[in-house]
């Protein structure tokens, strides 16, 4: 076996080959140390993008909700929270009241969506790490307290403390009238990033339900489970075998399209990146059909000393892929390493240039993510090599079929 | 006679099979590289092209392009209005309301608009999937997005309150928002973010919720044949000082965010094309080294230099010209037919959105064409000048 | 008959691996016109590279070769070309026809090189395939050609032109007895019909004895053979 | 001394073109074990065929050669490799040796290809080279070594594994008469030595003289010469 390594690894160095195959091999070595290093530095912020999505938006979206189509709301709220309890893949469940108000300071209004939570149940702890925790504290100490979308302090020039009047849609009765008010505090504001500052607020659970005359309480149910790509599944299964008629509805309704774009671009790496990686085999290919004719004298002479077909063909596959192996090798070093500092570097270029690559609000996130996956890795690597071995196939065989009487005849 | 006796030679070098199964098997794989990287490039910058043109329509359909700060009873200046770059200008409200029917309430942007500009041409015209235009003054009727009907559960001919977050009106209880009830008459799908957002009513009614006086309360709204190249009117708008509000300033960055990435992925393809240069190079370079013989017999005819680098130029760019052309061919079918394509491959990468957008721009598939061809000679000035330093006595003397 | 090529102590080594091997060393000798001389060497012996000094494909370290009295060496590169294609012809071993193209085309290619339009250059090529008796063989392709027609091709190609002097590499070196001993007779026939000399280098002493003079090659020195 | 090889009616045709080339015709001789013969011909007499076919480098159209007793084209592509890797040595005219291996990496390739280990391999190689007087330059490239030293090291490759028969085409046709005569006696003497067979191919009648036996290959067909 070392024969065929050295064989290999020598007739790859011959000083014969002119300087020009020699640029050739370096072409496709360096074609696919490209292709390799890209896809893994593509896929990693894919992955950073997917980790942000999860660890960022969707760690305070609820994942998924169920409201009553009565107007009563959820009957037996408790035992059913209760029993959703047991789901293996949930994360918490909670009661809610959803309604959209109106705020007035002054003369100023804004439409809010006020989502009525119970500040002391584990599922709204996620909102807690939104704010400093004396706004918290504060919000939960009293039931008119309100919590608002930083947005919507802004447009109304609010402040913790200020009193706000929301006016409420009186629903249920058939013909409109004058709708209800209520004076609230403001006891702290939030930021999640992107459009929802601009719309959203939160109140107590038993305000919100007093107010939209919800007699059962809670109108609703918010899930949230440890992996969100699995909600719309959990939903519809929660959904159809719960006791009430409810709406079903998960995050992928609002924020789907996020999601799905990160899908999109990650198909178009793969698919871009192979076909780099194929058209820089074809290098492989034509460097080693230019070694095979150059070293038809020696493939004879091996053949005359008895050296066997397949070892021929292993010792001209093995001169290809080594090309591939370098270039595999060396480009996912550098797409490692790259994938590890993307970050780091897009700011430092972002000061540099004085240009703002990532604006906040259309990619939910203002800097580029970036988490390097190794089953990534791998993959990028797999299809190098096994791109390249196939490359090296046609050459060594056609190397095995030198015929040594032609070539020798001195 | 001499240039046409090199092309003649080159074109018969560039289609050869028998000569020699190898360069032409290489030969094959050089056309492949390149038409397959100029393939990819047209196909996927198509479909962005394609993505990028619907978020036009969709948003830009309905978002107004320009909206002069200054009120409408001043009329514009025939400078502004001749921009060769204005479709049309009309009054227009702009405001805040809720919308409230029998069972829920949202917040939403209270567009009041002059009906002749939303007319059956407009974008909210082609999408209109139930009831019918144009609206009329003092009936107070509202055209709705689908997204925004489900989620009030109303349809056409439907009442609704319009409660507005501008104007309050004093009564016995206190301040309470103007309202008024609307009826439903026409619900468009343009698919966007917009559609639960926007709501389009008669400027006159607008103005009567509003308790004003369109004159004082409206605004100039331009209307530009195509929304990307606002650069002229601003700079007009600029000149005359008139302080205005474009689309860039609130959809800009979306559309440079679409404009980011189909650069990068450009970038991308692009690194494809210069790896199947190489391939040209190689490729070339083996039928010179094939063809030494043949270059020494001929040189020993009496034949230039420069005529025998002419012949490989031509045969080189021979190739990268079928390499480009199969790409462009390819390129433009896959583009054309994606969705049926995609369809038969089972891959639904939107679901529910409909077809694939794909928008092709003569213009920028032209410039990658020379892009790939400049490329491919390029690739064969090397080997061309090979061909050119093969010295006679040592080609023939092996033989 | 004035002397139309002479060769003035031309000299010429080339170096492979640590010594320079000495190739060619002060070799002199004349070319009448019409007249027809074999150069007898065994392989690796320099006649190959004398051969193709003579036709200006190589450059020598010393010494001269006077065509018509011009020194060739001191020809720019145009004038050297149209020296190769107006007044030489060259035949090898090998035949080294043009694959891609006809019998015809390869015969008419001097013509075309030298400038001729396609029509003349073919008809003329036409006529000298009549002559190396391969007339009807004009649109076949080399490959489909045997060794001696294909060696005949040569031969046409080489004195399409009507060129002053023919230089001859081993020319039957490929073939067996007999189609090399037809080869040999059209040479013969063909060049003393359009009176051009003959330069033939070769290792076989049977080709040589038959030609009107003959030098042996040995070890880069020329002997005059009487 | 027993029959070592025995060629029977053997037979080869190329087909060049429209016509098939006969190379050889009903060829038939014997070579007993350690004699050495010699086979004279012309270039282009198939000599260098019938070399490749008795070391089934090429297959005929019609005829057997045995090999003590089996016929060597019956053998499978696995037993024809360990017969030339064990029983047989080739000399060429060309040394082909590999440009980047050093001299004795070049000896010792027959030993590694059969799958010895290479300090052994190393340690038989140096031991052969010695024999033909190169043991200093071991560790030199073919590149670094004269025309006569390479072909000094091809020959003690093809001899380092004791192979029962030598085949050689032209092995001096490269070298001046000097470093021939050398080549040609280290050749007979290591032979005689090591008691192998020995076939010659060459058109030089006075290298053919020199061995026991000879015949002359002259349009395929063999002429015996007492």
């Amino acid at each position: 076996m070392k024969l065929l390594w050295q064989l290999a690894w020598r007739f790859r160095r011959s000083k014969r080959q002119s300087g020009f195959t020699s640029f050739i091999s370096a072409s496709s070595t360096l074609g696919i140390g490209l292709g390799c290093a890209v896809m893994i530095l593509m896929l990693s912020v894919m992955n950073g993008f997917e980790r942000e999505l999860k660890d960022r938006l969707l760690a305070v979206l609820p994942h998924g909700d169920l409201m009553a189509v009565a107007p009563s709301g959820i009957e037996y709220w408790p035992e059913q929270v209760e029993r959703l309890q047991a789901i293996r893949e949930l994360d918490y469940v909670v009661p809610i009241t959803r309604m959209t108000a109106m705020l007035q300071k002054g003369r100023e209004m804004k439409a809010v969506e006020l989502t009525g939570l119970d500040p002391s149940l584990g599922g709204s702890h996620r909102y807690r790490q939104l704010l400093d925790e004396s706004q918290w504290q504060r919000f939960k100490g009293h039931p008119d307290r309100v919590l608002l979308g930083e947005g919507v302090m802004d447009e109304l020039k609010l402040n913790p403390g200020d009193k706000v009047q929301v006016l409420l849609p009186r629903l249920g009765e058939d013909k409109f009238s004058a709708p209800k008010s209520v004076w609230l505090t403001v006891a702290g504001s939030l930021h999640i990033g992107g459009e929802l500052d601009n719309h959203m607020g939160l109140v107590h659970l038993s305000l919100a339900a007093e107010t939209a005359g919800i007699d059962s309480g809670a109108q609703g149910l918010e899930f949230g489970f440890a992996d969100p790509y699995q909600a719309p599944r959990l939903m519809r299964r929660i959904g159809f075998d719960f006791p009430q008629h409810v709406y079903i509805s998960d995050w992928t309704r609002t924020h789907g399209h996020l999601y799905q774009d990160i899908q999109l671009v990650r198909m178009v790496v793969y698919l871009a990146l192979t076909l780099l990686i194929a058209v820089a085999c074809f290098n492989i290919v034509s460097t080693l059909v230019m070694a095979v004719n150059e070293k038809r004298g020696e493939i004879a002479m091996l053949k005359t000393m008895g050296a066997s077909h397949g070892m021929i063909i292993k010792v001209f596959m093995l001169q290809g892929l080594l090309n591939g192996l370098i270039g595999t090798l060396v480009g996912s070093a550098v797409g490692v390493l790259l994938a590890l500092n993307i970050s780091d570097l897009v700011l430092w270029l972002e000061n540099l240039i004085q240009v703002r690559l990532l604006s906040g609000d259309i990619y939910f996130i203002d800097f580029l993510p970036s988490q390097l996956k190794w089953d990534d890795v791998g993959i990028t690597m797999f299809i190098a090599l096994a791109l390249s071995t196939i490359a090296t196939l046609y050459p060594a065989i056609k190397a095995a079929r030198v015929a040594p009487a032609k070539v020798l005849t001195g | 006679m001499f240039q046409s006796l090199s092309t003649y030679i080159g074109f018969r070098y560039a289609r050869t099979r028998k000569g020699n199964p190898f360069v032409a098997f290489i030969n094959v794989f050089s056309v492949a590289g390149i038409a397959l990287g100029l393939a990819a490039l047209i196909t996927i910058s198509s479909v962005m092209n394609g993505f990028e043109g619907q978020l036009k329509d969709r948003i830009l359909g309905l978002m107004p392009h320009f909206v002069l700060e200054q009120p409408v009873d001043k009329p514009l200046s025939p400078e502004i209005t001749g921009l060769s770059g204005i479709q049309a200008y009309a009054p227009y409200i702009e405001t805040e309301a809720l919308i409230q029917s029998a069972s829920a309430l949202k917040g939403v942007q209270l567009q009041g608009v002059s009906p002749e500009t939303i007319g059956s041409a407009s974008a909210v015209g082609q999408h209109l999937i139930a009831g019918e235009m144009p609206l009329e003054g003092g009936r107070y009727e509202i055209l709705i997005g689908r997204a925004l009907a489900s989620a009030l559960s109303i349809k056409v001919g439907d009442r609704v309150r319009l409660m507005s977050a501008e104007a309050s009106v004093f009564t016995p209880l206190g301040r309470f928002p103007s309202q008024r009830q609307f009826t439903v008459v026409g619900i468009f799908d343009l698919g966007s973010q917009m559609d639960d957002k926007v709501v389009l009513s008669h400027i006159q009614d607008i103005a009567r919720l509003l308790r004003t006086q369109v004159e004082r309360r409206a605004h100039w709204r331009l209307f530009l044949d195509d929304a990307f190249d606002w650069q002229p009117v601003a700079e007009v708008l600029d000149k005359r000082e008139v302080k205005y509000q474009s689309w860039r300033e609130r959809q800009g960055p979306l559309f440079d965010a679409v404009k980011m990435e189909k650069n990068m992925m450009g970038l991308m393809l692009g690194l494809i094309i210069a790896v199947a240069a190489f391939n040209i190079v190689s490729a070339m370079v083996m039928v010179v080294t094939e063809k030494s013989g043949d270059i020494a017999i001929l040189r020993t005819m009496g034949m230039a230099p420069g005529q025998v680098m002419r012949i490989f130029l031509f045969t080189g760019l021979y190739n990268g010209a079928k390499g480009v052309l199969f790409g462009l061919i390819g390129g433009v079918l896959i583009a054309s037919q994606l969705t049926t394509i995609m369809g038969l491959m089972g891959v639904n990468l939107f679901p529910g959105a409909g077809p694939i957008p794909v928008q092709m721009q003569p213009a920028n598939i032209l410039v990658m064409v020379m892009g790939c061809l400049l490329l491919s000679f390029l690739a064969t000035l090397y080997p061309a000048f090979k061909a050119l330093k093969v010295m006679p006595a040592q080609a023939l003397r092996y033989e | 008959m004035s002397v139309l090529l002479e060769c003035q102590h031309l000299s010429k080594s080339y170096d492979e691996g640590p010594e320079s091997v000495q190739v060619l060393s002060e070799v002199d000798f004349k070319v009448r016109t019409g007249e027809q001389l074999a150069i007898v060497g065994s392989s690796g012996s320099g006649k190959s590279t004398l051969l193709h000094l003579l036709g200006a494909l190589d450059t020598p370290n010393k010494g001269r070769v006077l065509f018509e009295g011009k020194n060739i060496f001191k020809l720019n590169q145009r004038q050297q070309e149209q020296f190769r294609n107006r007044q030489l012809g060259f035949v090898y071993q090998f035949h080294h026809l043009l694959p891609e193209f006809t019998a015809l085309e390869n015969v008419a290619m001097p013509l075309l090189i030298g400038g001729q339009s396609t029509r003349d250059a073919e008809h003329q090529a036409r006529k000298m395939l009549c002559k190396v008796g391969l007339e009807h063989r004009a649109a076949h392709k080399p490959s489909e050609l045997s060794g001696g027609e294909r060696q005949r091709v040569a031969i046409a190609r080489a004195l399409v032109h009507h060129p002053k002097l023919v230089l001859a590499d081993e020319p039957t070196g490929n073939l067996d007895n007999k189609t090399a001993e037809q080869i040999y007779r059209l040479l013969k026939e063909l060049t003393d019909s359009l009176q051009t000399s003959f330069v033939v280098v070769t290792h076989d002493q049977h080709l040589a004895d038959r030609l009107d003079r003959q030098y042996t090659l040995h070890n880069g020195e020329l002997v005059d053979i009487p």
